[in-house]
């Protein structure tokens, strides 16, 4: 077993377990620490898959900016649901049946192909690697479609998530304009 | 490749490890003396009223969204700009209509008032 | 070297827990939890077929990176959903927000 | 020898370590890993210890800038007085409020720490004197400022306390704020340099430093990480009138220490990496003979720039947050991004029509300051005309006030 090998069963371990105290812990802010936790782990294995970009991309989006909202939101819609309530459905012995069926069918899936124990080639530089992956990205022969999509999507949901969150009873003229129940 | 990362996963723990053997420090030279007075949450001279889950303004959830919408963009961006030199000009002009596109979000928050601290 | 194998049954895993969190919980914020553990599944999938199977095409980098765009607008709208729910039925139980069931 | 021992004790010790570590049987690839070890061990150390150096010095600049003394009791100067500090710090009880989560609780701190000491694994010290030089190391100092903010949200939520809580959130709201167009400016150092890698960014800039090429560039980055730091005239995080001392409101002794660490070393940091991307990092005379003197060049920068964040703190009042935020999100992003633009179209018609990229750039920021000037003026005017004519009605019809346009 090799160095490269251990480090890859300690992220997936890291990674495996975090995401199972996500998806069982009943506190939710703990199952969103738990979340970042799996999401580092994520990272650790972009980078052994050398892809230093997306490792720090993973960091930086998912922990740096879709966790914090997560938490954000947690805590905004936090007064209704105690956490001591129960948190799983009536039918969450389902889900686990669901959930490991699909487990046990991908296994067996991934183990029938012969190939995917070939190792993989060469590890790209990952200078030459990034310089790729922003011409391809605004290459007319590439990417460049998904990449004016993406800023649309992203504008679209910019511009959605603004107008169903926002403070609805913003009274113009005068008056107190405050949200209901909103404080500091 | 993964030489790269050897240095940032020493430094990281390090950077944890070192002010936690001072924190450990101070918690083993320091005094013990706990009594439930000094336990309370901290309050202007009253005792806490209500559980500590006020509810908070909708607005920090805006501000981070469109810091989400923005930091996904930037990273779109940030290929570009390390390509930037082997790129043509129709490749940079698309970067900046990528920009564009995202500037008119932020533009129609403003012109919303979203951006209004309330 | 670490197999193929390995990744794939670590984001089939990755996948099946993300997929009993939607499935199991009522937290409307732990489901979209869910949802981004299956996402980081697919996520690692890709870059692992990318760089085993074809680390010369960037497609697989490129799949990754619009995974994100779409990992962070489905949590940003999400969300959005969530507190505006929450603010006007003031909810967050998945069960319970059943206006569109038939 | 002696001479280039002198001149590059850097490269000199890592030499001789090496021939130490592999005359004991290590291999390579091992040795070099002990020796990056050796070196995370030695940089976190230094940079912890220069704390001491650091909360001295502002404090005694900022105590002059306000006509006061300053610490002067403990050593010549008070050069002691943090460590009198220190000790004192570390006899006093590190209180556990009841109802904290614990583990975050402790963890917290730690974290904000280890945001601000991680960033200086890519800062490149001397030509060939850098932690690692990881090809994405513009995004790596985005990354690793990312846990800074999750820090403070974990140690605001475990607290139990809701001004805790509430400062915390209002942290993260303007840290996160300002972050982007952080972020979207430092597109433009890794756009001119062709790199996210700090090394090539610093090579980058033989012929003339970045600041010269974007100046407002410089200049975003400069208020916006004044702002990440928290610091006057940003510093709302502590405002005591509503939110008694902000996030770290339940931490006593040495663990609110670390967010008082965490912050001194992060205003040095912030000089680092403005003089890595703007000024030229380790750039100057003789500095790639002798690294030492690149060492002392960037040293140099690093402390000018800390003193300038130093001297804004000093002399600038605090802003309301509402004031903040909207300088932030109607200023400083619109520039960021007309800065970005701007510099991605001038650079690349400059390469390709072989005009002077100097000239081109400075030009192009020139316009786009002087459209934002114009562009504040006019604003500036609209409002007090409104809120003139405003004052005249309100006057005389006693109408509400209308605040909504």
């Amino acid at each position: 077993m090799t160095l490269l090998q251990l480090i890859f069963l300690a992220a997936a371990a890291l990674t495996l377990g975090a995401a199972v105290m996500v998806v069982t812990t009943s506190r939710l802010v703990h199952a969103a620490l738990w979340l970042i936790l799996a999401l580092a782990g994520v990272a650790v294995l972009f980078a052994l898959l050398d892809a230093p970009f997306l490792a720090i991309v993973q960091v930086v989006v998912y922990i740096g900016a879709i966790a914090i909202l997560i938490i954000f939101a947690a805590m905004l819609t936090r007064r209704v649901m105690q956490d001591s309530g129960r948190q799983t459905t009536r039918t969450w012995w389902l889900g686990l049946l669901a959930a490991l069926l699909l487990f046990g069918g991908l296994v067996v899936l991934v183990l029938q192909v012969p190939g995917f124990q070939a190792a993989g080639g060469a590890a790209p530089d990952p200078q030459a690697n990034l310089i790729d992956l922003g011409r391809s990205l605004v290459d007319v022969n590439a990417f460049i479609l998904p990449f004016e999509l993406a800023s649309v999507l992203l504008l679209a949901a910019l511009i959605g998530a603004m107008f169903v969150a926002r403070p609805e009873s913003r009274k113009p003229p005068g008056g107190k304009s405050g949200t209901p129940g909103g404080e500091a | 490749m993964h030489e790269q990362w050897i240095y940032v996963a020493f430094l990281l723990p390090i950077g944890v490890l070192l002010p936690g053997v001072a924190v450990l420090a101070g918690k083993i030279l320091g005094p013990r003396k706990p009594n439930p007075v000094k336990g309370t949450p901290y309050e202007c001279g009253i005792e806490t009223v209500g559980d500590t889950w006020v509810q908070f303004k909708v607005q920090y959830y805006i501000y981070a969204l469109i810091f989400v919408v923005f930091d996904v963009e930037a990273v779109f961006l940030f290929p570009w700009a390390v390509a930037y030199h082997q790129l043509a000009f129709y490749m940079v002009l698309e970067g900046v209509i990528f920009i564009l596109i995202l500037a008119a979000g932020l533009l129609y928050a403003w012109r919303k008032g979203v951006l209004e601290w309330m | 070297m670490i197999p193929l194998t390995w990744y794939l049954l670590l984001s089939a895993a990755l996948l099946c827990i993300g997929i009993y969190g939607v499935l199991s919980r009522r937290n409307a914020v732990a489901i979209l939890m869910g949802i981004e553990l299956m996402l980081n599944a697919v996520n690692l999938n890709l870059v692992a077929f990318w760089r085993y199977l074809s680390p010369a095409v960037i497609s697989g980098q490129v799949f990754a990176v619009m995974v994100f765009a779409v990992a962070a607008s489905e949590a940003a709208v999400g969300l959005a959903l969530i507190i505006s729910i929450y603010r006007r039925r003031s909810t967050v139980v998945a069960e319970e927000i059943d206006l569109m069931k038939w | 020898m002696g001479w280039r021992m002198i001149g590059n004790p850097f490269g000199w010790i890592q030499q001789q370590l090496m021939t130490l570590l592999t005359g004991w049987g290590l291999s390579q690839a091992w040795a070099a890993a002990v020796l990056s070890l050796v070196g995370a061990v030695i940089l976190a150390t230094v940079l912890l210890v220069s704390t001491f150096f650091l909360i001295w010095a502002e404090r005694k600049l900022l105590a002059r800038m306000q006509d006061r003394l300053g610490p002067n009791r403990v050593g010549p100067w008070g050069v002691f007085q943090t460590v009198a500090d220190l000790v004192k710090l570390l006899g006093k009880e590190i209180v556990t409020p009841a109802g904290v989560d614990r583990f975050i609780y402790y963890l917290a701190p730690l974290l904000v720490v280890m945001s601000v000491v991680g960033i200086w694994a890519v800062i490149p010290l001397a030509p060939g004197v850098q932690g690692t030089a990881l090809d994405v190391g513009v995004l790596y100092v985005v990354a690793v400022g990312a846990i800074g903010e999750l820090g403070i949200l974990m140690a605001g939520y475990s607290s139990n306390n809701k001004y805790a809580l509430l400062g915390a959130f209002r942290a993260v709201a303007q840290l996160v704020s300002y972050e982007v167009p952080m972020v979207l400016v430092l597109l433009v150092p890794t756009i001119l340099a062709g790199s996210m890698n700090l090394e090539v960014i610093v090579q980058q800039q033989s012929p003339m430093w970045f600041v010269l090429v974007a100046p407002l560039a410089c200049l975003i980055f400069l208020i916006t990480s004044l702002a990440e730091n928290g610091r006057a005239p940003f510093d709302l995080l502590e405002a005591e009138s509503e939110l008694v001392a902000g996030f770290n409101t339940e931490y006593s002794a040495l663990a609110f220490g670390m967010f008082y660490v965490a912050e001194f070393l992060h205003a040095f940091t912030a000089g680092a990496v403005i003089a890595t991307l703007f000024l030229g990092g380790w750039r100057g005379p003789g500095a790639e003979t002798y690294p030492i003197l690149g060492f002392v060049y960037f040293l140099a920068k690093t402390l000018v720039m800390w003193f300038l964040s130093l001297w804004v703190r000093g002399t600038v009042p605090r802003i309301r947050i509402d004031q903040m935020l909207a300088f932030n999100w109607k200023v400083l992003t619109p520039l960021a991004l007309a800065v970005l633009t701007t510099t991605a179209l001038a650079d690349k018609l400059a390469l390709e029509l072989g005009g002077n990229r100097l000239l081109t750039n400075l030009g192009a920021n020139l316009v786009v300051a002087l459209v934002t000037l114009a562009a504040l003026r006019a604003y500036a005017r609209a409002q007090r005309s409104k809120e003139e004519s405003q004052r005249i009605g309100g006057l005389v019809t006693a109408a509400p006030v209308s605040r909504h346009h």
